[in-house]
């Protein structure tokens, strides 16, 4: 089995978008304040918004052509780390990653070069719409159909879990044309557009259901070129290497924050971290958070590398998922019974990685997946 | 004690106190008077001096009889922990003032035992009682009370002696819930509803004759406390694939569902919990029988671990769903209900390794209880409570 | 679904049973002797397998009037869970248990007559030959082969993990007659028999590969009556819980080992059970003994109600199996380096343990089983 | 240093002592003379006082160059870590008597720590050294010894002082393997094979000047020996899919299974190990890149983990024929070998979790050097070690 080989030490580059990251973040948008968006009706903040875009995150991927900053994976996966430590709330994931990575793989350059600009403007919030069924991460065949209608297309059908749907202004839709299966840019305020936000487990990342029932597109709306699903699995596996880095930052604030308790908390007299009951609980967080990183960071280095992708996502989005989960649920233990209390943080992590984990793919999902590339 | 003589006891009771046409108030407080409430009582006190099994058999016949025993779950912490703190402590005039109202539901009883500071640790509480002529006065902080909001009484344990060790330090009372400087405040959890109430206590005065027991005695009377919680908690013990298991089971099947991997997950958690609830049947069969053994002291423990897994293998079985939260998040004050939905369940589990006893400390009394293990070096024990270090 | 209630409180009886056998092994085969005859060519003491015919053991489940004691599978459970308990090696199992099981459950009256009174007396010593594959543990179709021959038959085929094989006088042939499954007790000294012991990772349960080449059979060496492939099943599933209940001596045994030694063994000037990485470990030991115990007990109790056999045999092959290799594994850890010693009795265990655990059927395939008769 | 005179350096042993018609031993004793041995020791003591990183370019030379580099391996605990010690502590005259010899595999070392009653608490260790005239009489015993029964030398460390606190009165000597009274046996493991030896001192006579640093330095001088041990052991890092994980796959594919449960715990724990295994390289490359983290922390217990479940698991991929095992149990001394047969394999890796460093110590050290969390109550720490309770 070929051994790729990448470099894991951090550049200056990368050390200077976690600091600004980190800064920002925790000034503009700390717990306390997603806390507010959270029970908010749209958990979403526009200005916000405006000022990710200025500071060059919405297109941090896009390249420079497009009004992009150019950047690679591994630079949108020091932002994504930074974010999920601090579980930051809004449309980012579904349209500057999810969103961007689907129309730069899927897009013909006409539509690229009309599409990105505007995304990394913050001017369109888009989403992907590739989910049809309660359950199972297949997304094809497609069951919602695109007809031609005159010299453009005609749409029906449902989707769910499309991420954050309910702010999006661009919905990229995966249907069955017919003669193959296409994906078409949808405005979301279209006539015979429904789009209805569902509760969610993790309140810091939306969901919607959205139904497309004879919805009129033109033309230049189908947006695909080349093997479409090809590129959605492709799509797909880079999405879960990114999620995954911002599962690490979660992760690694869940294990940071029981670490500290242990130190401060005393019972019987003593920091409960001296009892190997807590300590061996935080040593074993510690080796998870950082086998965690190993495959995040490795995934990330190799997106270009699609036979390795193949294995790298897959691995990543497993072994992230399941260490994210377990050290949620362990640190919620650590803390006792401020941690299970609705005023304490740790809740707000243990939701965002349970369902973190179910979204592109449960960890037996992509075990499987891993399985198939890897030939067993 | 003669079947007969119950027999005719409850049939008496049934007779001049036909439920069909008597309020439950008024029915248990006949209940009492006839010592038909905690059989093992002295008379005069809800009891004829019978056993702890006779009144599982009076019980027995009661349901037959149509009558309703609901107050035992209505006033739980009164009816199996209070009464039997009052039974093993308390005067003959606190008995006669209390035991009677706790039965009839009419006075609703809470536990004020954790803190902030004091939660496995609960030796270490700080909330002061200090003693101003025949009263005492409270100051401090109680969490975790359930009940609280609509208690009438409240059974506390305070520290009185600072500067004794944390064990010898403490003064129990009954205290009235509405009291001026008593605050409740719900405290709401990891779904948003508040099954718990936090208590403050602001210069409540408590009168010197609602101390249980001598100054000083409190984290005896604590014990037997605890102990009746034991008794109370129990092993829930569902039928064959009841509780959560059967619910995995259930969404398992409704989502017709057929990945052999998750159906060896739940196959395997069926097992664990299979070998739990049969484990919980031989231990009360053994308890019975007389013959003492371990199988009782796991259940709480295994039940926790098992709650967690199962639940959060339920979501897992939903999938894509599985990320949605159907009733949504808002603060609120439960109904009492079986069992949750997928999701609130995996999160309401959570704190099944917390609640009444960590599985951390479960597992300290199993090693040195049970097994027999040494203990650990202990740094508080003999120290003044004011010179425990609490970081 | 319906809750079978038993009644789990051990007789006067069943403790007299327990006392007897607990005090016996340990007088005559404790562990000392256990570790000579696991070095020995046949791990065989046939003083030893008279004594047990003498103690009324071999007969323990037999029908008195066929020389037995009459007694039933709880008994014989509280034998199996002490001989787990001292590692007792010997055909026991083989013979006593799984070979007369089999006799009683498929052979005509005629043969149970003529077999099970020399079975009891302890001489003959029986085994089940009904393994064919290297993995997995259907037992049925057989590619073992009687043809009728004459009046009788001729025997063709091999059979592998026959427990004890090399000790054996009579093998119990599970073979395709061409028209349905047949039962045959083959005289292992006949020609055409080869039996060759196999070196096993427990040496102190051995096993041996069985080949048949044109074994003649008269007429009466046939000894199935009714319906063979239900009994087959039913013969795993009494033999499982009685294996499940040897399982449980065993694990119990590491227990109190490794319990005992957190007691006496001192580090950094206190016992290590005082630790809570040990006293936990022990703690959960207790835990999975105890859950062990419940399934194995329910199990031998439910032994003549078949659909509640169907679920209580599997879940106790499977937690018995899984606890007993843990809690063996564990006691290693706790004993630390000296665990590991051959010269210590820790790894006697371990390996009696693992190979229990595949012997009937591994806890996933048991779990499988298990599925299957719940409707999962 | 300059990769040319390195570069020159090298290319003048190889001229002078052709690979190909010079014997090993020859060779190494002329890289030794040259500095070429440890480059980061001063000129004379078989280096050039260039740094570490300049050896590892010498001997890719030197392999390139046709010539052997497997005296780090035959005298691996010498090599390694002995010559770290000498280093650190001895005397110039005990490192010209010692460090030659050693580095050309005439004198095989091997090292004296564990002890019946003292495994993770090394320093709680019995065995005495009792001066007498300038010889010291050694009595006591140690276990888990490598290569004592080939070795000439063996680095000891000793209790001179069982009245000083039981860190302090420790002594480091050098001892002769060979010396009367030096009882060597072979330890058998639970596979029946003997890798490690048990070593019984009576009475053995080691000459002062055998010392290694001051009387009652041991400790500080074990602390350097165990340092470069961890260097020594460090991540082994396979090729991915190799190791005991490739043996698994291996497995799978040749006995042609298609379980898919079975199939994910495979990949689950393919998972696992690749994750330890791109941890270990990330470790390395920050390490190299002068960049401090904890990467590096987490291989040994990691390891011990996967090992075990790996092996466990190919044994159950081989269903029932895992009830055997080929090779039979016959007490002996195993040749340096490779991976195991699965079930060897199964039962070797048992030890994984204890041999080294228990796993709970390592996860003391992650929680407390690490994660910095604080320590146990000690009760041994500064009592005079012959008080130390110990059972």
């Amino acid at each position: 089995m070929v051994d790729v080989q990448v470099s894991y030490a951090p550049t200056d580059e990368e050390e200077l978008i976690r600091d600004t990251a980190r800064q920002f973040l925790q000034d503009r948008i700390g717990l306390e304040r997603v806390r507010e968006l959270m029970m908010s009706d749209d958990g979403f903040e526009p200005g916000l918004w405006k000022e990710m875009a200025d500071l060059g995150w919405l297109g941090l991927a896009i390249a420079e052509e497009h009004g992009g900053s150019g950047l690679g994976p591994v630079e949108l996966g020091v932002l994504l780390e930074e974010m999920g430590r601090l579980l930051t709330p809004g449309p980012f994931f579904a349209s500057a990653v999810l969103a961007t990575m689907a129309i730069q793989q899927i897009a013909d350059p006409e539509s690229q070069k009309r599409l990105l600009p505007s995304l990394a403007a913050g001017e369109t919030i888009a989403s992907l719409a590739v989910y049809e069924k309660p359950r199972g991460w297949e997304v094809l065949p497609a069951a919602t159909t695109a007809e031609t209608a005159g010299d453009g297309w005609r749409l029906n059908g449902r989707k769910r879990a499309v991420l954050d749907g309910h702010v999006a202004d661009l919905l990229l839709v995966v249907a069955d044309t017919g003669d193959g299966v296409g994906v078409f840019g949808v405005d979301a305020s279209a006539d015979g557009v429904a789009v209805s936000q569902e509760t969610t487990l993790d309140s810091t990342r939306r969901q919607a259901t959205v139904s497309f029932s004879g919805v009129e597109l033109n033309k230049d709306d189908r947006l695909d070129t080349g093997d479409v699903p090809t590129a959605l699995t492709r799509i797909l596996r880079m999405a879960s290497a990114a999620l995954a880095a911002e599962q690490v930052g979660g992760a690694q604030a869940c294990m940071d924050m029981a670490v500290d308790y242990a130190k401060s908390r005393y019972q019987f007299g003593r920091p409960i971290g001296s009892y190997q009951a807590i300590k061996h609980r935080c040593a074993n967080m510690l080796m998870k958070v950082e086998h965690a990183k190993s495959t995040a960071y490795h995934a990330l280095r190799v997106m270009d590398d699609s036979d390795e992708l193949a294995i790298a996502a897959p691995l990543a989005a497993s072994v992230c998922s399941e260490a994210y989960v377990w050290v949620a649920g362990e640190s919620i233990q650590v803390h006792g019974g401020i941690g299970f209390t609705w005023e304490h943080d740790a809740h707000l992590y243990l939701k965002r990685a349970k369902a973190s984990s179910l979204l592109l793919g449960s960890p037996w999902h992509q075990r499987d997946l891993m399985g198939l590339a890897l030939g067993i | 004690m003669s079947e007969d003589r119950i027999q005719n006891l409850v049939s008496e009771l049934l007779a001049e106190h036909p439920p069909e046409t008597t309020s439950n108030v008024e029915f248990w407080g006949a209940q009492y008077d006839k010592g038909l409430a905690w059989a093992w009582h002295p008379e005069g006190f809800g009891g004829l001096g019978m056993s702890r099994s006779d009144q599982t058999r009076i019980d027995q016949l009661l349901v037959d009889g149509g009558a309703s025993t609901e107050n035992r779950y209505l006033n739980l912490l009164g009816i199996a922990m209070g009464a039997g703190v009052l039974d093993a402590h308390a005067t003959d005039e606190q008995k006669r003032r209390w035991l009677r109202p706790m039965f009839t539901t009419e006075e609703i009883w809470c536990q004020l035992f954790s803190e902030p500071g004091a939660g496995s640790d609960v030796a270490g509480l700080a909330t002061r009682a200090v003693k101003d002529g025949d009263e005492w006065v409270v100051n401090g902080q109680k969490v975790w009370t359930t009940l609280a909001h609509i208690a009438k009484w409240g059974m506390i344990v305070t520290r009185t002696d600072p500067d004794a060790p944390k064990h010898q330090g403490m003064t129990y009372f009954i205290v009235d819930m509405e009291a001026s400087g008593v605050d409740v405040r719900p405290l709401y959890q990891i779904t948003g509803e508040a099954e718990f109430n936090e208590v403050f206590f602001n210069d409540v005065r408590v009168p010197d004759e609602n101390r249980i027991d001598a100054v000083g005695a409190g984290w005896r009377v604590a014990l037997t406390t605890l102990m009746n919680e034991r008794v109370a908690i129990g092993g829930g013990s569902n039928p064959r694939g009841g509780g959560y298991i059967g619910q995995a089971v259930d969404v398992w099947k409704e989502t017709g569902q057929d990945d052999p991997v998750l159906r060896d997950e739940l196959l395997h958690l069926w097992a664990e919990a299979e070998a739990a609830r049969l484990t919980a049947i031989r231990a009360n069969q053994m308890a019975s029988a007389g013959i003492p053994g371990p199988e009782g002291s796991t259940g709480k423990l295994a039940w926790a671990n098992l709650n967690k897994e199962i639940t959060a293998l339920t979501v897992d079985l939903l999938g894509l769903d599985g990320t949605l939260y159907p009733e949504g998040y808002e603060l609120s004050r439960p109904e009492r209900s079986g069992l949750h939905e997928p999701s609130k369940a995996f999160l309401r589990t959570r704190a099944n390794s917390i609640e009444g006893g960590t599985s951390e400390i479960m597992l300290n009394i199993l090693g040195e209880r049970v097994l027999g293990l040494p203990g650990e070096p202990r740094v508080d024990k003999d120290l003044p409570w004011a010179e425990v270090p609490r970081g």
